[in-house]
This record gives C-alpha cells, structure tokens and sequence, in this order.
C-alpha cells in the first residue's frame, strides 16, 4: 500500500536519511525502530511531505505521491499523529477532532469515530472545552491520536505514540493499534518502546544513522540480541 | 534541608487540577512523582517553582514560605528545574545556556555553588564537546542533559525534573540513572522526579508519590507501585504490572 | 440632546472606520502573527484602482467602482501574501514586520513615481452625503453606512470564524501550519484566505476614506492604520472581538478630547489619546477582551 | 575570562569596517561625501542603541528615535546662543533663554536627561511583552513628537530650531560609533547579555534560572535609550539646526530597516545593516539624479530610492529573514563553521 | 565661462513635494536660455537634489550641490531644510531662495542670504483679512493645527489679528489635526454655535481642506472657508467636491487673460511641462529673480548676486506685478491675490497689497487666551 524506494532526507549538510526503501502492505503493521537520531520523524516527515525528499519515491496505492502535498495525501488516505504531539494549542480539544475530521466527508462517520475516541479516552470527553495547550502532556498525546483516526484514514503513521504516557494508557494505546489493526487498517509505527512494538507487528525495519540496519519479521527482530542491544540499548549494556 | 509541600490546591476553571497534596523531600533524598496522564504532577511541579500560585495551602523550605513568589525567587532560594517540553535557549550556545543560571547563582547563592563551575557541569554531563554549539542544533537526549545541567548550574537545594527520560532510548536512561546519582552524592541536593518510566522510577527513588486526579493517592517506597492494588489499577493497567512483579529485565522477560 | 446625539452618532462612523481596520489587521496576525504594516497600502490600492478606471477608463458612476476598489483591495491583500509574506512566514515576527514596512515603502514610492505625489480625484456619490432626519438628530447616509456595515462584517466573521472548518483551520493554521496539512487542509489556501478578509475589510474602510476625502494620495493610508493599529493592540491583539471594542473605544476617545480640551492645548489631543492608551494598556496587558490566566508551564 | 577578550577582539573586528569606510572617504572624499559619512557614523550610534534593547530582549522597539529627540532637543536649547534664543523662544521654562553651555556639558546634561526619561517610561514599557511593549513604544514615539510639535515656548513647534553650533566633526563621530561598538558588544556578551537574550527564548525558563527579566530590560532599555540619545546630541551638532519631524517615523523606519536588515541580534548585523542600507541609498540617489553613464544619460525618476529601498528590504528579508548576518557575531560564526568540522552529529 | 549653476534642495517627493516645483524652476531656465541666456550669453544651469522631505539630506544635498558650482541655491518650502542648506550656503555666501516657503521667519536664521519668493504668510493672512472685512464679514472661527508648523497655527492667527485689527471679531479656535478623513465631530460642533461664525478661516493642507469642506457642504454647513496658497491647487478643488463653493484663499498669482503667469504657464505647456499648481509659478519666479540679479551685478559670483538680490526694488515678476527685496530682511513685498472657487472652477476675485500686516513673529498664543 505504501512504498518508499530509495528515500533520502537531507538538511543541508546533514543526510538525515540515506537511501531507504521500506513497504508496508495492506493492512499489516510495520514497526520502524531505531535509536535517538536515526532518522526515522524525518523518513516519515518525507513521507507527509512537510519535508522534501532530495532522491527516490514514494507510492501509495500505486500512485506515485513523492511530489504530492500533505493535504492531498490526507484526502488519500494517509493519517500521522507526529513527534511532538502537535496539538493546535488555541483550539480546544472539540475543536482539534473537528479538525482532525477535516478529509472525512462522510458526517456519519465523523459522528462515529468522535464517539468511539471519546469513549476510549475519557479524559478527552472530560476536557471537551479545554484549549489543548492546556492539557496535560499524556492528555495531549491521546488527543493527537484520535485527531488523526478521525478521518478515518486507510493508513495511519504513528511517531512514538506512547511517549510520555502513563503504562495504564500505554497499554491501551497498543490495545488500540491491535484492534484497528484487526478491523483492517495498516499502520506505520515508530517506537522507543521496542518489546511492545515488535510484540504487535508483522514486520520491521531498524534504522540508524540514516540507514537500513535490518527488515524483515518482527519476531526475527525481537530475538535477535545483537541488533536489539547494539542499537537499541535495550538490556542495559551499550 | 527540608522542601514540604502541604495541603496544596490549585484549579483551573472547572478542573480541579491538584486537590490538597502534601509531600515532602529532604536534601540528599529523590523522591518519585508518578501517576496517570493529567494527575497533576506538573501543577504540582509548577507550584512548587512558583510559575502558578497555589490557589491553597502552603510550600516551605525549612519552614520559610517559599510558594506564590516568582519563578526568579524560587530559583535563588534553591530551587532549580527542567520541563516536560525541553525549554532551552534555542539560539544561545550550551555553554551560555548553562551560564545564565550560573550567572544567578554567583550572585545570590555564592555559599552554596562550591566548586561548580559551567566547565565542570558541562563535563560531567557529557555535554563539553557541545559547548559552542547552538541548543536548538542538538539531538533530543543531549538538549535533555543541557537542560539539566542547567537547572544544576543554579547550585539548587532542590532539583525538579519533568520526565527526564521522555523520548531517551532506554540505554540512555540508564546512563541517566547513575548520573542522577551523581547528583545526589555530589551537591546533596534532593530531587523531585517526574516519569512514566518504571524501571527509572524504581531504580532512582527512594520514595515516590502517587497522583490521581489531582490527589495522592499512595506514597512510600517504590514497592508500592507493586503493592498496592490501587496504584496497580489506575496507574499501571495488566502488563506493566505483570513486568514489575515478575523482575526488571524488561527485555527478556517479555520475549519469553 | 441633539449635540450629543449627533456627536455620538460621529463617534460610531469614526470608530467604525478604526474597527473595520483594527479587524482587518487582527485577523492577519491571528493567522500568522504578522503586524501588517504595510496594510495602510492596501488601502491606498483600492484607491488607486478607483482612480485608474476612472481617469483611463472614464468611469465615474460609484456602484461600479466601489465593488472594483474592494477587489483591488482583495487582490492586492492576497498577491502581497504569496509573493511578500509568504516567504516569511517562520521568520521572527521583526521580519515580518520589516517586510511590510518594505512593502509599504515600495507600494507608496511606486504611486510616487507612477502617479504622482500629489492627489489624485476620485468620484464618489453623491447620495453618501445626504442626510437622513431622524428625530433628534441627522445622520448622514455613510454614517449609517459605516455602522451597519462594521456590525454585519463582524458578526460574518465571527462566525466564520467559530462555525466553519476554514475559521478553525485558521486559528490552527496561527500555531502550526504543517499541521494542519497534515490533518488534510489546505493550509496556503486557509491564509490566502485570511488575507483576502483582510484585503476586503481594507476595501470597505477604503471606499469610506476616499467618500469622505474626495481624493487619494500615496499616504494616505498612514494615519488610519496607525489609528487601527492601536485599536487593535487595545481589544486585545489578535482577538477580533477585541478589535472592535478598540476601534469604538479609540473613536470615542479621539472625539472626547477633540470636544473637551480648551483651544490652549487642543494640540496635545494625541497625546492624551495615546497616554490613555498606554494606561488601558498597562492595566491589562491581554486587552480589553482578553483575560489574564497563568499558563505554568504550558503553552498559550 | 577568555570570553570577554573574544568579545573584545569581536568588537575590534567589527569596528574594522566602520573604520576603514571612514579613513578612506576623509581621505579621499569631497565635502559631500564626508557628510553623508558623517550621518552614517550617527546612525551607527542610533542603530546600536536600538540594538541593545530590541536585539537583546527581542522586543521590537518604534520608540527609540522618542530619546534622540528629546536629547537632540535638550542639547539645541542649551548650546544656542542667548541671543538668539531671545528671538526665538524667549519664554523658554526654566530660564533656558538666559544662558548657554558649551556642547560637552550640554551634551552630557541632555544624554542624562534623555536617560531619565527612559528610566521613567521604562518602568511601565519593560512590564509588557510582545506588541503591547512594542505598541506601547509606539505610543511613546507620538506622545514625544505632539509634545514637541506644541510646546512651543520650548521647542518653537514644527518650526526649526536653529543656531546651535555646529561642533560635531566627522573624527568626533567616529570615536562616538567605535565606542557604541564597543559598548553595545560587552553588554550583549555580558553576562547580563546573556541573561537578557534568555529571556527573549523563553521567559519561563529564564525565570526559573533566576533571571530577572523586568531589571535586565529596564537596563537595556535606559542604557540603549542613552546611546540613541547620544545619536541624537550628534546629530543636532552636525546640523546645527532642529525640527520635530527628524523624529518620527520616517528616521523610526530607516533606523529599524537598518537594524532588522542585518540582523537584529548582534552588533555586526546592525554594523552591517547600516553599512549596506546607506550604500543601497546613496547609490540609488546617484541614479535618481540622472547622471550619465557610458554616454547613456538616465533618465530622471524621482521616487527612485524609496522604491529600491522597498525592493531591497523585501527580497533581502525573504532570502535572509534572520538578517544578512544571521542570529550570531560575524566571528561567532566563523568560529563555529570552523569547530563544526570537529564535532560530528550523532 | 561656462553654465552658471543654480542648485535646486528640491522637496521632489515626500510630504513637501506638492509645495516645490523642480518643473517650473527648469521651465523657466530653459526660458531664459532659449532667450539668449544671461550676461551675454552664458546659460543656466540647473542642478537638483530630492532631499525627500529630510533636513539632514537637505544639508547633504546642498554640499553636493556646492561641490558641484552651484552658484545660487533653491531651497525646499519649510526651515527644517532650508536652516541646514542655509548654514552650508552662508561661508560661501551663496544665496538660498526657497521656491514655496511663506514662513516670514525664516530668513532671519540664516541672515543676509536667505530669501522667500513667496510673500509671507502675514501678508497672505492679512489680504484675506482685508478682503473678508469687505464681504462684511464680522465673526470668524480659526481653525488651527500644531501638525504642520508655523503655516497651520501662525497664520490663521495673523488672520485673526488683522481680522480683528480691521473691527471684526474672532469667536473661537478649533483644533484640527493632520491626516484627518472625518471631521464630522467639529462640523458638529461648529454647526452648535450660536450664533453662527460668518466664515471660517483655517491654515489646512492639501488634501484634508478639501476634505474638510466637502464634509462641511454635505453637513448643511455653509459658511465661507478661507485660507492661503495650500487651497491652490487643481486637486484641492476635486478633493473639496461639492464643498468647493465654500473655498476662499489668498494666493500667490492667478493667469488672468494677459498676466505674466499666464504667458509663463502657456510657454511651458507648449514645451510640454506640465503645470499642477501654483508653486509652479514660483519656480519661475524664483529663476526670474536669480536671472534679474546676475544681470544687475553683472557677475556670476555668489556674493554680488546676493548683493543685488537685496537690492532688487518694483521687478516684474511671474506671479506678481512687483516685487521688492530691498529694507524687507529676506521677505519680498508682493500683492496678494484673492481667488474663489466658482462651479469648480477657481476665479480671480481680487488683488490686494495689504494696509496694515501683524508683525512677523506671533508668539502663537490661542487669541482667546489673550483675555
Ligand atoms: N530541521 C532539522 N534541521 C537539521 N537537522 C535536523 C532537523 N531535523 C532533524 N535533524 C537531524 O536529522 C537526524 C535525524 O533526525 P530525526 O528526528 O529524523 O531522528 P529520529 O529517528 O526521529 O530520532 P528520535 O528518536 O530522537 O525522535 C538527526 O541527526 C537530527 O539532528
Ligand atoms: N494552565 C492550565 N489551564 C487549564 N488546565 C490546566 C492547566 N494546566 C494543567 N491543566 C489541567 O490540569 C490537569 C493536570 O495537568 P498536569 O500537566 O499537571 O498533568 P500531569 O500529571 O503532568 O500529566 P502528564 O503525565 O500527562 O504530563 C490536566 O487535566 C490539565 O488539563
Ligand atoms: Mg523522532
Ligand atoms: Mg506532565
């Protein structure tokens, strides 16, 4: 569904990213792991368009989209909840759903995933007339990932989605991906935390210094010590 | 050195953000802050560095007041700290970063800055090869140690910090671990720490506070987290818990 | 009292002129935080266009060149967007700033060499001067003009503003622009947007300027949007709400001490006004609409 | 420390322009060129004033030319010669008609008298953030011109005032704008200057470091106010005569041009800044007088400057929005292009 | 023996420009040079600088124009300007006339070089006053602005005085402030007064005159406004609309059928000039007097025309029929037209040469503070 072949980001003199070809098929879910710096906001930032790409493509469902805007992206299909939360801070969380609604032509359906993220986060319910520069850092989070289901998007980008969460909503966060994954919807997600993403996904791609160190089954990942502790730190040692 | 917080209350329109918190740490000592998203525990914070007035209750030092005085004040009397969202001097370079509390804490806390110098600081936190580089030029990890290594530059009494570990690998984290340790032998300052990163959380504190809807809701050593069944339901949810019960190699154990 | 009535009624058509402005230059910054200096151009734009199909294309009748000079308006507001503003738009606010100092300094200094530095006659109707009886006082047509429309553009944008997706998306769009393309807006369409507002607000305000002066010249957008300007900054920069009440506020003031002050010092009239300004300012800070909260740690 | 002779050494630096335009247009020059010189010594001195508040605290000032008219004033009023003042404003307050000092002592007084004023308008400027604080400056700037233009038995309103002696020679003027160089550079590498430009980042967390915001702005603010004050004792020396409307905003805007131009937060984007607006000017000024070129007369077209002048602060800041010189000191960045060699990203 | 230069400090743009005229200054050169030039032959010669409106570039240019050989100095229509020109022209004893300056103070700052070739704004003043006494016209309200200098308080002032001087009586003084679009709240006020002012006379610049009484026209109001040569000009007319059958003003010349302005304005139209008012007429003048002088002294050195400059006694000028420097300090004695505006149009309605004008410098106290 999405394909990305020979992909670099460069900011000026930095390669940020270095060549990388990744797909991620229908309705699979794709971790993208690697250390501080690897490059992996950037590769999905690329994907978006926010940030241009300097070689390769990008295809989503067959189209070429390397050139394509953000916006037309979205109306595509293709929904990220980014680094940094990004909540529109002046606008209250009912007014960052409706936003985040913004491809979604279908009322109903609109209707419907606004229900469906509230009853999942309440707190977002509770917060409904809050400006969201005023919420809590976790609180902001939740609301950045329901702002980018509400379209209801064929693909959704996740960037760190459990940073800064309590492990109670953690835990439901990945409970969430599990069950859209279920209902369908393909999913590119980047994690720190590796266990609980690798746990989820069909396959995975490890990226460092802006270059493929490793794709291929998940579980392949997972069990392989040497790349989990050399480039993830995970285990203690470095 | 004692920081008491006592039956402290604050709200925002409608949303009682902190409902009446005691807690208290002494100089040497680093106590936890923890509970679910939107607990409280950076009003809590807040308050404690005056950037809000506390709507109730009182903040002392040793028994002098110390709430409801400007951040600049908090700061010379002691009390130094870091944010949930990384607030550098974006166009200032580390070293001058470091400086401008250092500069504070020559003036008006002289007695207690010692041997620290922003060389030092910046040695210690792995941060002097970075000295004339612009703050907003450095990757995530290092800007979370320039900030902390500001908030030291203040030679504080007490230390704040806002999810130190947010976005670190867990190597990283790790690192952080011992350096806060550091910390503690070295000026005997007590810290304040925010996290949602149980194994930190476990291996650093020696007691640790937990926040629920504005209010406490246990406290004591990290084993209450494993403990007691509250904290377990509104805090951890199955799998972390089962993690905790079952050891801290996170890694291993859930490969299993 | 008839006095006071009709001064009253002075003060509303006076305040209404600053309020449309004031909107006009609070709906850009709210967007993307530029102070639009070189707003008082755009002003000037329409006048000039009124002015060119009058004298080149010998047009005089008002219904048509009025609707003209507000697309001028419209136009020019959006084509300094794209082609000025457009590639400031992350830059520090003092750049912004600079450019639209730039482009009024450009616009004006091409009506000098172009045109000339002198005025230049514009037709308008004579219908906007009559005036209407109404009991006790009279009110001349633009004065009822002026009022009415204000009020209509403000409740419009208001709710634009509060109902519509472009409305949010522009407030979004204030914060961060990338975002909101990437919740599947277009975001250069949603500042054009706000632009092309802004442009349309400066081309009522124009047309009653040009109806009340007769003429139009290349400064002659200065005074009113330095007065705008301050209006603006007075509800509470930003805030459109606040940008009304600033522009009647401003009105009333000017008037109050154009009315009160003794011959002797009548001069000092400004500085009275703008030492008021700066107490209204001091005592609150966020405007007159605005309200003081503490943030901690958070973000506005 | 080290880091004040690098500063030290930065200023030199950057006085190094300055002073190299300066020799070889008093060498060189005729009579007009050494005064358009002698006008952009004052601006330097004006525009580094300006820096000191605006560059330092990142507020962006429209009221500094308020202090060079009010110094500018004060020192006319007491260098003119009684017994011209006897024609001219003789119902002077303050028994101003009756006496006459000498420039230095007239200078010094309208400096501190300038300062004073800053010291009390700043109290209330420096409590604000962002457009009210600079709203406010603005509404400073027309306060202090209809003052100006209606204290007549002071100022002679709009009218000149005038037989001022003329003092300020081109030597005077360059002494005066190396010494701003040099000042403005300490302050803004001053540990204070730090502090300051921390709070201009973020004001939260410099308050949280101890920085008292409110203090360092007042400083900047009455110190900067001084040397714009001083611009203007200058400037009313080399003219030798007055008016209301050298203070407003056509000098507000050309200075702020000059000073955002090349980059608001060091003293060599305002060195620099000054540098090219002038060249820009004058060379466009040679055009507008339709001189002749390779035996091609060019025509006349007045309205020329401004237009440029426009052009090129629009496309200068779309391609430089920071400035021509960027956030940093000329040798701060040429120090880091060159460590950064070194030091890898991760 | 070349071209002898004159140097024009030219007000070309900024907010001076509609009071200068580099046009009708090199009109009149090429004039007098089509006529065989002066002292037998040489040319003119005319330098100008745009000093923008700014007095610092004033000076600036004025330097320029000296290192260039300018023998004689034009200069821009207010002091802040014409002072720093002045003080560069007086070692070399250069002569500056400024083309549209009324300010009858001037000249005593820079003394023995400085000239206006216009009259002075109490002359116009008072000619108005004299010809509104003979309307019977008793009452009068001044209308009065700090924005503009000496021309917007002083002379609605000298207005006053000689108003009052001639038996009529100033009633009041109101503020009016520069850039103004509405002016409905003084109309208001003035249409409150009881009883009602006969006329109106005011210092206003173009184009808020203009605007001032189309404002005051469609409000009912109509009472004659008076003022001074700012009213003259084509645009002023157009911005004042309907509101123009108010207009009165004193003014420098009107190119009556056979006048000498007339033939000037013709020449020039026929060489292609184009003539937007009467500070076009100055420009000429101006060149006209700095001719009449060098051929005087019979020399082209700076202090000799100076010389004869002061000397110069009943010359046929441009705008007026006779002009006289000589024992008048820089101000020349000239008579004062008085034009109406009539179905757009403006008409010559009288000439005056003033009995009785106030002394030069008022101290620009408001005259009801005088009781
Ligand atoms: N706007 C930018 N300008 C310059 N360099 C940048 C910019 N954004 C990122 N970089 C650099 O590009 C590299 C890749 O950064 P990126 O943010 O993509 O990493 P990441 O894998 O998402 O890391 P993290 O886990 O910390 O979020 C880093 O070296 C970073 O410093
Ligand atoms: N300035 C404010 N205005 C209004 N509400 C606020 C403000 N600051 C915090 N809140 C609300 O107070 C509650 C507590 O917020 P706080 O930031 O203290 O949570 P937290 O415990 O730090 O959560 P997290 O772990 O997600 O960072 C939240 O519900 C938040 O929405
Ligand atoms: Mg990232
Ligand atoms: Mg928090």
């Amino acid at each position: 569904m999405l394909e990305l072949e020979s992909v670099s980001v460069d900011y000026g003199a930095v390669k940020a990213v270095q060549s990388v070809s990744l797909r991620v098929e229908e309705g699979e879910v794709v971790a993208l792991l690697g250390p501080n710096g690897a490059g992996k906001t950037s590769l999905i930032s690329a994907v978006m368009g926010i940030v241009p790409v300097s070689s390769g493509t990008i295809r989503f469902a067959g189209q070429d989209v390397t050139f394509a805007s953000p916006e037309d992206k979205v109306r595509k299909g293709i929904g990220i909840s980014p680094e940094g939360r990004r909540v529109f801070s002046n606008l209250t969380v009912a007014e960052n759903l409706q936003l985040g609604a913004s491809a979604q032509p279908d009322k109903a359906v609109r209707a419907e995933q606004l229900a469906k993220y509230l009853e999942m986060f309440p707190i977002l319910k509770q917060r409904y007339r809050q400006k969201a520069g005023t919420l809590s850092g976790g609180e902001q989070q939740q609301l950045a990932i329901s702002r980018c289901l509400m379209s209801r998007p064929r693909i959704v980008m996740l960037d760190e989605p459990s940073l800064g969460l309590a492990p109670v909503i953690v835990e439901k966060i990945f409970d969430l991906i599990a069950e859209l994954k279920a209902s369908g919807l393909t999913i590119l997600l980047v994690e720190q935390n590796a266990n609980e993403a690798l746990s989820i996904a069909d396959r995975a791609y490890l990226l460092h210094s802006g270059r493929l160190r490793f794709e291929g089954a998940a579980q392949d990942l997972f069990n392989s010590d040497d790349l989990m502790t050399h480039y993830m730190g995970v285990g203690g040692a470095q | 050195m004692r920081l008491r917080v006592s039956d402290v209350s604050k709200r925002f329109e409608g949303v009682t953000a902190v409902n009446s918190v005691s807690l208290d740490c002494s100089a040497g000592e680093i106590v936890g802050l923890i509970g679910p998203n939107g607990a409280g525990k950076t009003t809590l914070l807040n308050m404690i560095s005056s950037l809000l007035d506390v709507d109730a209750g009182e903040i002392t030092i040793d028994g002098r007041a110390v709430h409801n005085i400007g951040p600049r004040r908090t700061a010379i009397g002691g009390i130094a700290r870091t944010f949930q969202n990384i607030r550098l001097f974006a166009n200032l370079t580390v070293r001058q970063n470091i400086e401008v509390a250092f500069t504070t804490a020559r003036r008006h806390r002289a007695s207690a800055l010692g041997s620290v110098t922003i060389e030092r600081l910046m040695e210690q936190w792995g941060v002097a090869e970075f000295a004339d580089r612009k703050a907003s030029e450095l990757s995530y990890g290092t800007q979370r140690r320039v900030e902390i290594a500001r908030a030291l530059a203040l030679a504080p009494d007490f230390l704040l910090l806002d999810e130190p570990t947010a976005g670190m690998v867990e190597g990283e984290s790790q690192d952080l671990v011992k350096a806060i340790m550091a910390i503690r032998e070295w000026k005997g300052c007590g810290v304040i720490v925010i996290d949602h990163d149980l194994s930190f959380i476990t291996s650093v504190c020696e007691r640790i506070y937990v926040l629920d809807m504005g209010s406490l809701v246990a406290s004591g050593p990290p084993s209450v987290l494993r403990d007691d069944p509250k904290v377990a339901e509104i805090y951890l949810g199955r799998k972390a818990r089962r993690r905790l019960e079952e050891g801290t190699d996170e890694h291993r154990q859930s490969r299993q | 009292m008839e006095y006071v009535v009709q001064q009253l009624l002075n003060t509303l058509s006076i305040g209404g002129n600053y309020a449309l402005l004031a909107l006009g230059l609070a709906i850009v910054f709210s967007v993307i935080g530029l102070v639009n200096f070189a707003y008082g151009e755009v002003i000037a734009v329409a006048g000039y266009v009124m002015f060119a199909v009058f004298a080149i294309g010998g047009i005089e009748y008002a219904l048509v060149l009025m609707p003209i000079g507000v697309l001028a308006a419209v136009v020019i507001s959006v084509t300094l967007e794209r082609v000025a503003f457009r590639p400031v738009r992350y830059a520090p606010a003092a750049t912004g700033l600079l450019t639209a100092f730039g482009v009024s300094i450009l616009i004006k200094n091409f009506f000098i060499t172009i045109v000339a530095t002198r005025s230049k006659s514009v037709p308008t109707p004579a219908w906007l001067a009559h005036q209407i009886d109404i009991g006790i006082a009279r009110i001349q047509v633009i004065q009822l003009l002026e009022t009415t429309v204000t009020a209509i553009a403000l409740l419009l944008l208001l709710l634009i503003l509060r109902r519509t997706n472009i409305g949010l998306a522009m407030r979004a769009a204030a914060r961060d622009f990338d975002m909101v393309r990437m919740v599947g807006i277009n975001a250069n369409k949603v500042i054009a947007a706000a632009f092309a507002v802004s442009g349309f607000l400066a081309g009522l305000a124009a047309i009653f300027i040009i109806a009340r002066r007769g003429v139009v010249d290349p400064f002659m957008g200065f005074t009113p949007v330095l007065k705008a300007f301050v209006a603006a900054v007075l509800g509470g920069f930003g805030s459109l709400g606040g940008a009304v009440v600033g522009g009647f506020l401003l009105g009333a003031l000017e008037v109050f001490f154009q009315l009160v002050l003794p011959p002797s010092i009548a001069g000092y009239r400004d500085a009275f006004v703008f030492v008021l300004v700066a107490a209204i300012l001091v005592w609150r800070p966020q405007g007159l609409v605005g309200t003081k909260r503490q943030f901690g740690d958070k973000d506005e | 420390m080290n880091g004040s002779l690098r500063s030290l050494k930065g200023a030199a630096l950057t006085a190094l322009l300055p002073i190299a335009i300066a020799l070889v247009v008093i060498a060189l020059g005729d009579g007009a060129q050494v005064r358009i010189l002698s006008i952009f010594l004052i601006n330097l001195v004006i525009v580094i004033g300006l820096q000191m508040f605006m560059g330092n605290s990142n507020i962006v000032n429209l009221g500094h030319v308020t202090f060079m008219g009010i110094a500018g004033y004060a020192a006319a009023v007491l260098t003119i010669p009684t017994t011209i003042k006897q024609t001219i404003i003789p119902n002077a307050p303050f028994a101003l008609a009756t006496f006459q000092l000498g420039p230095i002592e007239a200078g010094i007084i309208a400096v501190a008298v300038a300062m004073a004023i800053a010291l009390i308008v700043g109290v209330v400027i420096t409590r604000e953030s962002g457009i009210s604080a600079t709203i406010l400056t603005l509404a400073l700037l027309v306060i202090m011109h209809t003052v100006l233009a209606n204290w007549v038995d002071l100022t002679r309103g709009m009218r000149a005032l005038y037989g001022i002696p003329m003092t300020a020679n081109v030597w005077i003027l360059l002494a005066a704008a190396v010494a701003a160089i040099f000042f403005g550079r300490w302050f803004r590498d001053s540990p204070f200057g730090i502090q300051l430009r921390a709070s201009g980042e973020s004001r939260i967390a410099a308050e949280s470091a101890g920085v008292n915001v409110r203090f360092l702005r007042l400083t900047a603010w009455v110190l900067g106010s001084g040397i714009v004050a001083l611009g203007g004792v200058l400037y009313v020396y080399l003219l030798g005569s007055i008016s209301p409307k050298s203070f407003y905003f056509d000098t507000t805007l050309l200075t702020l041009a000059m000073l955002i131009l090349g980059g608001m937060h060091s003293i060599s984007g305002a060195v620099i800044g000054v540098i090219v607006v002038t060249a820009g000017f004058e060379i466009m000024r040679f055009f507008e007088t339709s001189p002749i070129i390779f035996g091609v007369q060019i025509p006349e077209f007045l309205g020329l400057t401004g237009f440029f002048l426009g052009l090129i602060i629009v496309l200068s800041m779309a391609l430089r929005p920071k400035g021509l010189v960027g956030t940093d000191e000329i040798d701060e960045s040429w120090l880091r292009r060159r460590k950064s060699g070194l030091a890898e990203r991760r | 023996d070349g071209d002898i230069i004159i140097g024009h400090v030219a007000a070309a743009t900024g907010e001076l420009a509609p009071y200068d005229s580099v046009t009708g200054v090199q009109c009149m050169v090429d004039i007098v040079n089509d006529k065989g030039g002066v002292l037998g032959g040489r040319k003119l010669k005319l330098l100008s600088r745009d000093m923008k409106s700014d007095a610092a570039l004033a000076g600036t240019a004025a330097q320029e124009l000296i290192d260039a050989g300018a023998k004689v100095l034009f200069g821009p229509p207010t002091d802040d300007g014409l002072i720093p020109a002045g003080q560069i022209a007086l070692p070399h004893s250069i002569p500056v006339l400024s083309v549209g300056s009324t300010q009858v103070q001037w000249p005593a700052a820079i003394p023995g070089i400085a000239y206006l070739t216009a009259y002075g704004d109490n002359a116009s003043a008072a000619s108005a006053a004299q010809f509104a006494t003979k309307q019977g016209y008793k009452t009068a309200l001044l209308m009065i602005s700090h924005d503009v200098g000496s021309y917007s308080i002083a002379t609605p002032r000298y207005f006053g005085e000689t108003f009052e001087h001639l038996g009529g009586k100033v009633v009041g003084e109101l503020n009016w402030n520069l850039g103004t679009t509405d002016y409905s709240p003084q109309i208001t006020e003035i249409a409150a007064m009881n009883p009602r002012p006969d006329m109106i006379f005011s210092a206003f610049v173009m184009p808020d005159g203009g605007a001032f009484m189309r404002q005051a026209q469609a409000a009912g109001l109509d009472i004659p406004v008076f003022g001074t040569d700012t009213f003259d000009d084509p645009a002023m007319l157009t911005a004042a609309g309907a509101g123009s059958s108010l207009m009165n003003l004193g003014s420098h010349g009107f190119p009556s059928e056979g006048s000498a302005l007339k033939a000037f304005y013709d020449d020039c139209s026929a060489r292609g000039y184009k003539i937007e008012n009467v500070f076009f007429g100055l420009g000429g003048e101006a060149v006209e007097i700095v001719r009449h002088a060098i051929e005087t002294a019979g020399s082209d050195e700076p202090a000799k025309i100076n010389e004869a400059i002061s000397n110069i006694e009943n010359m046929q000028g441009i705008t007026a029929n006779s002009i006289t420097f000589k024992g008048r300090a820089g101000v020349p004695l000239k008579d004062v037209v008085i034009i109406q505006a009539k179905d757009g149009k403006f008409e010559l309605a009288d000439r005056i040469l003033p009995d009785w004008v106030p002394a030069g410098d008022s101290t620009w106290k408001p005259a009801n503070a005088a009781e």
